[in-house]
C-alpha cells in the first residue's frame, strides 16, 4: 500500500475532511505558508474564511474556535508548539473543557486542537519541549496520540468528526515517521488500543512516538533473553482503553509503562493507578514507569538524553519486572 | 432620547429594565433565604446598558455575558421562570441545575453564557461572529465585560481579531467604576474607549444610566457591523447599586462611600426613562405603576414555577460530560 | 493554647514574615480591602509598596513577581480564586517553574503563589471549584496543602522563606477550622507528612481538607467495626514524603487514597503509583483512589455532592481494602 | 545623529553593532555545520535597535529579552565567549548549558534572559523595575519584545501595570514587519505605538535602523524612567536579514521578496553609522576596517574559547531544578 509520513495523513485528513464538510475550518499561525507541511495546500483550495493565519494571541483564537463551534462551525485550531497552550490554558481547561457541562447539554462543542511538535527534542531547550497531555487529561478532554501515520489520518479524521472537543498530539518524533495509509476517508474509533507486538510475559504500555522504540526493544530483548514482551498502545489517552490493556496484563502480570512526560501525576502514574486498582490480583511484579525526569528539558543534548526515557531503561524494567519473585 | 425610538418599544425597555430590577431584587431575598446557593452578582443599578444593547439585536444575533449575567440573559429574552429554575439548581433550569448564576445562558435564543472568568467571553463572540461573516448572515456578536475586564489581556487579543478580520463585533465594556473592591481610577489611566481606538476600531463614550442613549449607540454599532463595517466598542458609564456579589450586603466594606451610591442613584436609569416616556406623553404613571405590577406578577410566577420544579438527580451527575459515551468516562470518583 | 482559623493563621504568617523581612511583598486582587482575612491589616502596616492591589491581569502580576525575585524581592503572589492560575499558566508552568533551570542557577526564585479558597463547594459551578494543584505539581512546582491551622502557619513562613517557587493551597474548606496556633514565628518543614492517627489495618492517606473528614470516618469504623486505620496527611504534595507513607503501608499493606480533585492524571493517582513501584512487595490490596470524579463541579448541591469525594465512599474503600484477600 | 554623543562612545556603538553582526553570522555557519542545537533566531539587520537601546543603559538596569536574544545579550556587555560556551551546550556557558539561543542571561549584568514565548518577558521587566521603585533606586528595566508580540495579551497587561504604577519601564518594541511568515499589516491596523498611547504612557516610533536616533530616543526614555517619570514605549521599525531561524535558510519561504530584502539593506544600520562616523570625522576608513578585524578576532577567540570548554556531565542533569535538596525530588525519569 501507499507509504505516507505521518506529517502527510495529518495533511491528507485535513484535506479530506475539509473537502467533504464546509463547516470544518482551521485556524492558527502561519497556517497559510504551512512550513512543516501539515497544512499545505488548505488555503489555495479553501479560502481566506475557512484557512486563517492568527495574530500571536493564543488565548483569544482559542476561544474564537469555541464561539466558531457555538455557532455551527467545526474548528481545527492549531499549536504551532506545545507551550502554547500554557497562554490559552483558561479558552481551554476553563471554558472549552467545561462547556458542555456548565450549558447543561444545550450545545455540543466540536472542536480540534492540534499540538504540533509535542515534547520535541534536539536542543529546544525547557520552554519549547514539554508534551503536556497529562494536563489536558486532568481536564477532562479527549486526547489521541497516535504513533503511526496511519492512526494519524484515521483519528484525526475521527476527531473533526466528534461532537466534542479532542486534542490530537502531534508528536515532533512521530512527524516523519513513514506507514502504509489508504488513500480513502477512513476513522480509527477513539477508545480502542491496539497490541503493536503480541507477548506473554510483561507488557509494556507505550505511548506515541514510542511506541517503535518499545517495539525494538521487544525484539532484541526476545532475542537476547527469551523475553517476550507485549507492546500495547493506548492511542487515546482518554477515553482510555481500559479493557483493553487489562486483557494483556491478565495474561502477563507484569507492566512497564514507558511515556515521554513528566513524571508526577503524568500519565503514566493514571495507568499505573488504574492498574493498581483493576489488575491487582494479576500483578506478579510492581508496575515500572519510565518517563521523563521532573525537570524541563535541559538545552544541551546529553543533558537533554539524560532525562527522557531511553531505551535502555525500558530494556532494565523490563528484565526487573521479569525477573521479580515476590519475596 | 432618541427620535427615532417608536412609542411601543420605548415602553418595552421600561418594562425591560423594570423587569431585570425587580428580578435581581428578587435574588438578592432568595440568596439571604438560602434558596439560592453560591454567589449572584446583582445587576441592579446598570439595567440601561443591557436593555439598550439587547433592544438593537434580533434573536439570531448572540451575545457572551459576564458573572453579573442576569441583566443580559433577560434583557435578551431570558425566560424568568426558567432562570430562577436554573438559580435553584433545577432540572428545568436553563442549564438543567448544572451552571447557576455564573453560567446561566440560553443558546437558541443566541445567549452563549454567563462566565465566570473575567473577559473570556471576548474570544468566543469573535468566534461566532466570523460564522456570521462568512456564511453571508447578517448577525452580529455582542461581548459584554466590566471595567475590570479591560485589563484582561484576552480582550485586547479579542479586539484585535475583531479589527483586523472586519467582524460584526459589538464591546460593551459596563464601566461601573469598580471591579469588587478596587476602583478603576486606580488600575486605569485614560478613558477605557481610548484602548479600543488603538486598534483600529469605532469607539465611543455613552451615558449608560440613558436607555435612549445606549439604544443610539448600539443601534449605529449593530448597523455598522450588519453592514461590514466591522467592529465597535461601546463604553457605558454606570453603576452598581448593590455590593459586587449578594454577600458583600452582610461585610463591612468601605471602598465606596454612601454617597456616591446616593449620587448615582439620582440618575437612576428606571426613573430617567419612565420620566421621559411621561414626558414624551409615551406612557401616564398609571401605566408605569401597571407595568410594575405585571413585571412584579412575573417574577412572583416564575418563583413560583422553579420552586415547583424537581431537582436533578443525583444519578444523572455525571450527564453532559464530554465522552460520556465511552465506558468509565468520565471517571467516577471512586472505583468504578 | 491559643486557638485561630486558619484563615487567622494565614494572616498572622503574613503579618510576621513582612515584619521580619522587608524584602516580602504581597500582590493580588483586591488585597488591601482583604475581604476575606487573610491580608487583613498588611496594607496599614506595610504600605503601597509592599502591599499592591492588582488590575485583574494574573498573567501580568504573576510575571511581575518573579521579575521582583529576580531583583531581589520576595514576592507573594495571592489568587483569589483558584482558577485564575488558568489565565496566568504560562507564567507559572512555562517561566517561574522552569526560571531557576533554564538560567543554570544563575538565581533563585523565592516566590510564593496563594491559592484561595481552593475546591470551594456550595454552588459555586464548574469554573471556580477546582481543586488545580496536580497541574502545578506536575509542572514541578513545590506546593504545599496544609491540613490545619497550625501548619497553615507553619508551612506558610517556610514557603515564604524558601529561595525556590512555592504554592500554598488554602482550601475553601479549611479557612474556617480552628486550631492550636503558636504566637511565635515558626516553621513547618517541606517535605514532611505526618500519622494524623495511628492503626494497624489500612492506611488512608488524605489530603488537606479532607483529613478531618478522614479522621472522623476512622474513629466510626473503629467504633462500628473494629477496624483500625492510619490517617496519613502528606501536607506538603511535592516534595513529597514518600518513606514517611511507605513506613505506615509496609504496617498496613492496605491503601486508600482520599483526595480532592479530579481523578485523571489527579494527585491520588501519583500516590497510587509510588505505591505500585515501591510498595508492592507489601501491598495485600487493591490501592483505592476515592477523588472527584473528571468533571466540573455542577451547580445544584445535589449533583455537586455526587461528584465529590465523599466519607461514604471512603468508608467503602476502607471496609473492602481490609476485606479484601487475594483470590 | 544625536548631537551630544562623545566621539569615543559613537565608536563603540559602531564596534557593538559589529560584534552583534559577526557574531549571528558566525552562528548561521555554526548551525548549519551541526555545531549549534536547536533553533538560532539571528538579530542581523537590527543591531540599531538593541545597541542604541543598551547604550542609554548601565548595569544596573536590567533586560528582558526575546527568542532573538543574542543583539540585546551582546549589547548589553554579554561575554562573547560564554555565549558560544551557551550556545555548544557548554558548562562554561552563561547557563551552563541548560538554557541555549532561547534562555541565554546573565543576571550578573541585568540581563534576565532570553525568552522562547512570546510577550512573556514584559510583565517580569515590571516586577524588576517595580523593586527599583521601592528601593528608591534610579535604575531602570527595559523589556524587549517583537511586533508579532503586541497581539499577545500580557504584553497589554503589563503596560498597563506600568503605567498605573509609573514604573521605570521602557517597552521597546522591534518592528520588522513579520512575526514569522506573518506580515505585521495582516494581524495590526494603524502604528504599534498607538496602543502604548492608550495606557497613557509616552509612546514614539524611530528609525530603528539609525543607531543615533534610537538611541537619542532610549535615552530621554530611561532619563523620564529614572526621573519617576514612568514608562515609555519606543517602536523601532527595523528588519531582519536571515529568515525568522537558522533553518529557514533551507526553505522555501515566499512571505518576503527578495526586492524587499535589498530595499532595507540599504538602509543598513551599520553602513549608515560607519557613514556618519566618517563624515563627521569621528572615525576614518581605515578605524572601520580595524574595528571590523578587532571584532572578528574577538569572535573567532570566543568560538575557539568555547569549543575547548568541557560540557555538563549527564550525572548533573538534574541539577538547578527546584527542590533537588529534598529526597526523590525531582524525580528522575526511571525508578529511583
Ligand atoms: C480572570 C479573573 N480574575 C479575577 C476574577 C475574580 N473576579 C470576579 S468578578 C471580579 C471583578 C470584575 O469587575 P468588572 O469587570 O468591573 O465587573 P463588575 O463586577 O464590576 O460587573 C473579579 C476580580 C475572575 N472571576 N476572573
Ligand atoms: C506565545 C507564543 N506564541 C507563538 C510562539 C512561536 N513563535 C516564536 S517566534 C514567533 C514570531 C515572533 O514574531 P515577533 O514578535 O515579531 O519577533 P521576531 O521573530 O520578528 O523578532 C512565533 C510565532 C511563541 N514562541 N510564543
Ligand atoms: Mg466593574
Ligand atoms: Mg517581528
Amino acid at each position: 500500500m501507499r507509504q505516507l509520513r505521518f506529517l502527510q495523513a495529518m495533511n491528507e485528513a485535513y484535506r479530506q475532511v475539509m473537502a467533504q464538510d464546509e463547516s470544518v475550518m482551521i485556524l492558527g499561525e502561519d497556517i497559510r505558508g504551512g512550513i512543516r507541511g501539515e497544512t499545505k495546500g488548505l488555503h489555495a483550495a479553501y479560502g481566506d474564511d475557512r484557512v486563517l493565519d492568527t495574530p500571536i494571541s493564543e488565548a483569544a483564537f482559542t476561544g474564537f474556535a469555541t464561539g466558531a463551534a457555538l455557532a455551527g462551525l467545526r474548528p481545527i485550531v492549531q499549536f504551532q508548539v506545545p507551550s502554547l497552550i500554557y497562554v490559552a490554558f483558561d479558552q481551554l481547561v476553563n471554558q472549552a473543557a467545561k462547556m458542555r457541562l456548565m450549558l447543561g447539554g444545550q450545545a455540543d462543542l466540536p472542536v480540534t486542537y492540534t499540538i504540533m511538535v509535542s515534547g520535541t527534542r534536539g536542543g529546544n531547550a525547557g520552554q519549547h519541549s514539554d508534551n503536556p497531555y497529562p494536563y489536558l487529561v486532568h481536564a477532562g478532554f479527549k486526547v489521541v496520540c497516535p504513533s503511526t501515520a496511519y492512526d494519524a489520518k484515521g483519528l484525526m479524521i475521527q476527531a473533526i468528526r466528534e461532537q466534542d472537543p479532542v486534542v490530537f498530539i502531534a508528536s515532533a518524533m512521530s512527524l516523519p515517521q513513514k506507514g502504509e495509509v489508504p488513500e480513502d476517508i477512513y476513522t480509527v474509533p477513539l477508545g480502542k488500543g491496539q497490541v503493536r507486538r503480541p507477548g506473554t510475559d510483561v507488557t509494556v504500555v507505550a505511548v506515541g512516538h514510542l511506541v517503535p522504540e518499545a517495539l525494538a526493544v521487544a525484539d532484541s530483548l526476545f532475542e537476547k533473553r527469551g523475553i517476550s514482551v507485549e507492546v500495547w498502545d493506548p492511542r487515546t489517552l482518554l477515553p482510555f482503553d481500559r479493557d483493553g490493556l487489562l486483557e494483556s496484563v491478565r495474561k502477563t502480570g507484569r507492566v512497564v509503562i514507558y511515556d515521554d512526560t513528566n513524571r508526577s501525576c503524568g500519565y503514566a502514574s493514571e495507568i499505573s493507578a488504574i492498574l493498581g486498582e483493576h489488575a491487582f490480583s494479576y500483578l506478579v511484579a510492581p508496575i515500572k514507569r519510565i518517563t521523563r525526569a521532573d525537570i524541563p528539558l535541559p538545552y544541551n543534548p546529553d543533558l537533554e538524553a539524560a532525562v527522557l526515557p531511553s531505551p535502555k531503561q525500558l530494556e532494565q524494567a523490563i528484565c526487573s519486572a521479569w525477573s521479580y519473585s515476590k519475596s | 432620547m432618541s427620535n427615532i425610538l417608536p412609542p411601543q418599544m420605548a415602553r418595552k425597555m421600561y418594562a425591560d429594565m423594570l423587569r431585570i430590577r425587580q428580578f435581581d431584587t428578587k435574588v438578592v431575598e432568595l440568596v439571604d433565604d438560602d434558596l439560592i446557593p453560591g454567589s449572584c452578582h446583582e445587576y441592579c443599578g446598570q439595567e440601561a446598558v443591557a436593555v439598550g444593547v439587547c433592544s438593537a439585536l434580533t434573536d439570531k444575533d448572540i451575545l457572551t455575558s459576564t458573572h453579573r449575567g442576569h441583566g443580559h440573559t433577560l434583557a435578551k429574552g431570558g425566560d424568568v421562570g426558567k432562570m430562577f429554575a436554573e438559580l435553584f439548581g433545577r432540572s428545568a433550569g436553563y442549564n438543567k441545575g448544572r451552571g447557576g448564576s455564573m453560567h446561566i445562558a440560553d443558546v437558541s435564543l443566541g445567549i452563549f453564557g454567563a462566565n465566570g472568568i473575567v473577559g473570556a467571553g471576548a474570544p468566543i463572540a469573535c468566534g461566532a461572529a466570523h460564522k456570521f461573516k462568512a456564511a453571508g448572515e447578517p448577525h452580529v456578536a455582542v461581548s459584554f465585560f466590566g471595567d475590570g475586564a479591560i485589563n484582561q489581556g484576552v480582550v485586547h487579543e479579542a479586539m484585535n481579531l475583531a479589527a483586523i478580520w472586519r467582524l460584526p463585533v459589538i464591546f460593551v465594556c459596563e464601566n461601573n467604576l469598580y471591579a469588587m473592591t478596587t476602583p478603576l481610577r486606580e488600575v486605569t489611566i485614560l478613558e477605557l474607549h481610548e484602548r479600543a481606538q488603538s486598534y483600529g476600531m469605532a469607539s465611543i463614550k455613552v451615558d449608560g444610566m440613558d436607555v435612549g442613549a445606549v439604544f443610539d449607540a448600539a443601534l449605529s454599532a449593530v448597523e455598522r457591523a450588519r453592514s461590514g463595517g466591522g467592529p465597535s466598542f461601546l463604553q457605558c458609564d454606570t453603576y452598581r447599586y448593590f455590593g459586587h456579589y449578594s454577600g458583600e450586603r452582610h461585610m463591612k466594606t468601605t471602598y465606596r462611600t454612601q454617597q456616591e451610591i446616593d449620587e448615582w442613584k439620582k440618575r437612576d436609569p428606571l426613573d430617567l426613562w419612565a420620566e421621559r416616556l411621561i414626558r414624551g406623553s409615551i406612557c401616564s404613571a398609571q401605566d408605569i405603576e401597571r407595568m410594575k405590577r405585571e413585571v412584579d406578577d412575573e417574577i412572583a410566577q416564575g418563583v413560583e414555577y422553579a420552586r415547583g420544579c424537581p431537582t436533578p438527580s443525583p444519578q444523572d451527575a455525571l450527564e453532559y460530560m464530554y465522552a460520556v459515551n465511552y465506558p468509565y468516562t468520565p471517571a467516577k470518583g471512586a472505583e468504578q
